[in-house]
């Protein structure tokens, strides 16, 4: 019986066989937290650009890939990255510079378009935003959108309450579902056959997962599907929704994978510093992304003490008393 | 009397709006710490929780962000942003929430923005946007603002409305179909205001320990009501231990 | 600090506090499996009626408490038991006897149903139905809809795609949200403040959980917060969405409850005896639930050796070569 | 040639139905049988999952419900009902689903009804209802039916059209707004029926060894074409062998 084993691939592949220049696509995580950053490190290496990013407040990865010039459009809800970045700052400046193309929405609002598109649905309802310049006040243009096949036509729609005030609603907004042509992820666990096990807050990967056209999953274990199926309850994702499986340790660094290590303050401080100044940027870019030809090169140039340092307790999950000034 | 920072008379009197029973929605910093704090004092069975999903997380270590692996630690549940957002849409639970939020600026309803300063398709700064505030803002009963009193950030109109208030006053939450309530209290760095339970409009509620109501009005843009302004009740000795030594020991949001 | 104690209450209790003569309700698991039988059996101990059900498929449970009277209208997916029953017979009866009103939907339509409840929405919509007589005959009429303000006005309503066929979708079919008064659902774990723990298929207890004003949870195992909190990635119902927690050990029996025990096919096809018999099936009632003042006294009547008998393998989670004919 | 039962015969033209890598939706008994046979046989990468959420069990003896408990023994995710009609409405994996399905009535466009025979209101006979199979006839592209060959079953005119089939023919799911197709295959206890790709008509595709198809339209309501009809390859030994031994070796499902 096929173990499914074609699935499983290195990066490289992954990235090159499912990512192209301009589509439409998301990563997982949450700021500082399981952001696919190996998978983002290679889109950079790549060189892919005109991407279209959906992000509801995916953080490290979003900034950057916008940082790198590989994003042209982004739908977004939140670009912060906790105490690491109250604005996450490549993406602040590109937007000021005007060299990047954004359209805002509300974090649940993401996760519902996201939620849609898993269900295979147009659009699903909403309380929020009413009244507010979410709903008004839309990032792209009816241009943009009636000559791209692949933006609705309405950002959002405001529509009454067809169920004659039921459930004490009078007007409700319809947000369109996303089908992001790739997803990426990083999990915990994963097997052979792409069967995804998440621990901790999955925030919302699994409805980014499932309305994909094509999902990557990076994991930090790859298991064979006998040892998954010993814990059913805990997987999340099917395998019959995933198109590719890499095995990538630390492949979140520098954010963080939950049991697994924490974020790196360092890194994040440092990247602070980087982003902060375009030459310095560029200096970034060229030392730690172009400069290293994998994830572990980059894991090798941010430092084995950094990884000792962040590698999470097992029973709390996190790095005890890490240093995160 | 006892001696505090501004940053903990801040967070005790966020702390002191938290009512037993209340499931406080919280972001990182000090609406955190406040939380943490009302849990310790007067609103034990209080139940923090995040916009990530964490319920109840079992706090040893500050957490630095809303998806920090310190919130995911000993919950009661770990769900996703969607069961989140559910709680706060939902009629039963939702109605038990507190919001505690942020913003750039705030206007005389209680409007937030936390998207951008200037043109919204050329802003002159841009900033995180939404994130749940929006969400937040629109369904529950209650919530709390920390602001900066600054003239900029107190003006008469936002650039740009991301999280609902009470719009343009009494009535238009409802004649634009939003359920929930406006916000209840801003705190600021220098008083804390209230909303008029009639005109919606903010007032000054209390001032700080040597804080004048001219003073207040002298950082706001727009005019409002002072004749109902008080003195606030600094921290007491026992708010300030607990903020110190069972919710911020590392001084990691408090500072040294 | 309050441990949430004043939830843990007896069964008689909760049934007694949360489920009036009336009241709008659900209850969980899926044919013959985790129904709350012990609750459903109180239910038609205390004699309750004129009960306003809301199922998908939730089998034995739902034609006990049809089979005693206490339910005037139904909202169903699905009245079968698996193999026990291809149609719940008493549900089959009642229905041809003009005894009970129902209006039918999909498992789906249940579910989302539900959901919406959860969610806080007055609807959500769903591609399924549309062309068939579930969206074109209405089990409750128009003059039953607009006298009961518990009842939407419509049964469900097909709309157009409002974003231009975004997703390749024309046409939608809107269904209400379902706001039971009161849901009711066993599971294997909870703990004296509420938090809830499935272990197996969730079915759609979760949604039918949140989407309730009162919840009445059953357990198999009460634990403590602390004990509960060790396995946070396997609980899913926060303890803020509990009103009720009930400590019935076998509270699904006849029905199974995974990792616990086996449905009992011996109990399951002699009910389906006494079922077939009007008179037979008083004599069941009178024996086996008026005539037992409690669940525990029920199980006795059962016999212990059919306890023995359904115990579960403690790896597979069910009765390994029970005797099923 | 080897021996066999109705029943296993018609267990086995199921199977033959199932291509490798599909998801297969079953229902119990046959269904779920076929399933496992062609699991076993020559679709080994085909996933069976039930509508309570299960994919991919650990099927070692034979679930009587679908929520029977084998159904959760060692599954790839245990998910719930939302997730498992999600997973045939959503448009990346519900190209992949067969449904397999039985009904009480089944008209020439197989359209299904399993509610009820007579009025809806007063019923002459009540059937369970449509479960998840309106929802599975409404999105998967390709469906299975299981039917007894009886006049009253195959009616000119279902009495409540439960699960979508082909409509009226030709274009009218389209025009209802329905994804999926409709049926591709009947199988009874005397033939198999598939259905034209252009009428969308039901049509004899095959009889069983020892039928004619005089005998078949003698158990219908309504006409259909012959023309095509040949028959069916008897179940193998090795297919028997299959079934007997791994998928039902209580013989719950096949009967003594």
């Amino acid at each position: 019986m096929n173990k499914g084993l074609e699935k499983v691939m290195d990066l490289s592949a992954a990235i090159g066989k499912f990512v192209e220049n301009g589509c439409h696509m998301c990563i997982g995580g949450f700021t500082v937290n399981r952001n696919p950053m190996a998978a983002v490190y290679e889109i950079i290496r790549q060189r892919k650009e005109n991407l279209h990013l959906y992000a509801h407040s995916n953080g490290q990865g979003v900034d950057e890939l916008v940082g790198a010039g590989c994003v042209d459009k982004l739908e977004i809800a939140y670009g912060g990255n906790g105490k690491f970045a109250s604005t996450c700052i490549r993406f602040k400046r590109a937007v000021q510079n005007g060299e990047l193309l954004v359209e805002d929405y509300s974090n649940y609002q993401m996760t519902l378009r996201f939620q849609a598109g898993a269900m295979g649905l147009p659009y699903l309802p909403v309380r929020s935003s009413l009244g507010t310049d979410i709903v008004n006040k839309w990032g792209f243009s009816r241009e943009i959108r009636n000559s791209d096949p692949k933006i609705p036509d309405d950002k959002l729609i405001v529509a009454d309450n067809p169920f004659n005030k039921w459930a004490d609603v009078e007007k409700i907004v319809l947000v369109p579902a996303i089908n992001p042509d790739v997803t990426i992820i990083h999990v915990q666990k994963a097997d052979s056959q792409g069967t995804v096990s998440i621990e901790g807050l999955p925030m919302a990967d699994v409805e980014q997962a499932k309305a994909a056209q094509y999902l990557i999953v990076t994991c930090e274990q790859l298991l064979e599907p006998d040892e998954m199926k010993k814990q059913s309850d805990m997987n999340q994702i099917p395998h019959f929704c995933v198109d590719a499986v890499v095995h990538m340790p630390w492949g979140a660094y520098p954010t963080a994978c939950y049991n697994c290590y924490d974020y790196d303050p360092v890194y994040l401080n440092n990247y602070g510093k980087f982003a902060s100044d375009d030459q310095l940027y560029r200096e970034y870019l060229d030392k730690f992304i172009h400069g290293t030809p994998h994830h572990e090169a980059f894991l090798e140039l941010a430092g084995m003490d950094r990884l000792n340092a962040v590698k999470a307790d097992p029973e709390r999950g996190y790095a005890v008393n890490l240093d995160r000034r | 009397m006892a001696d505090y920072t501004l940053r903990e008379l801040m967070t005790i009197a966020a702390a002191r709006q938290i009512n037993n029973g209340e499931i406080v929605f919280c972001g990182t910093g000090i609406s955190m710490l406040a939380a943490m704090a009302a849990k310790h004092i007067s609103a034990p069975e209080s139940v923090i929780f995040f916009e990530t999903g964490a319920i109840d997380s079992k706090l040893e270590e500050v957490p630095m962000a809303v998806a920090d692996p310190r919130v995911m630690y000993a919950t009661s549940v770990n769900g996703s942003l969607a069961d989140a957002f559910a709680t706060m849409q939902n009629k039963k639970t939702g109605k038990r929430v507190v919001g505690i939020m942020g913003a750039a600026q705030i206007d005389i309803y209680g409007n937030l923005n936390s998207t951008v300063i200037g043109d919204y398709h050329r802003p002159k700064v841009r900033f995180s946007g939404s994130g749940g505030a929006c969400d937040v803002a629109s369904f529950v009963p209650k919530s709390i603002i920390f602001m900066q009193h600054e003239k900029r950030k107190f003006v008469k109109k936002v650039d740009y409305l991301t999280s609902p208030g009470w719009i343009n006053g009494p009535g238009s939450r409802e004649a634009e179909g939003l359920g929930g309530s406006g916000p209840s209290t801003v705190i600021t760095n220098m008083a804390i205001m209230g909303f008029d339970k009639i005109t919606k409009k903010m007032y000054l509620d209390k001032v700080y320990p040597g804080i004048t109501p001219e003073q207040v009005l002298d950082n706001m843009e727009f005019e409002v009501d002072i004749s109902r302004a008080g003195e606030l009740d600094p921290p007491s000795m026992d708010e300030l231990m607990v903020l110190r030594e069972k919710c911020d020991p590392q001084k990691l949001i408090l500072g040294n």
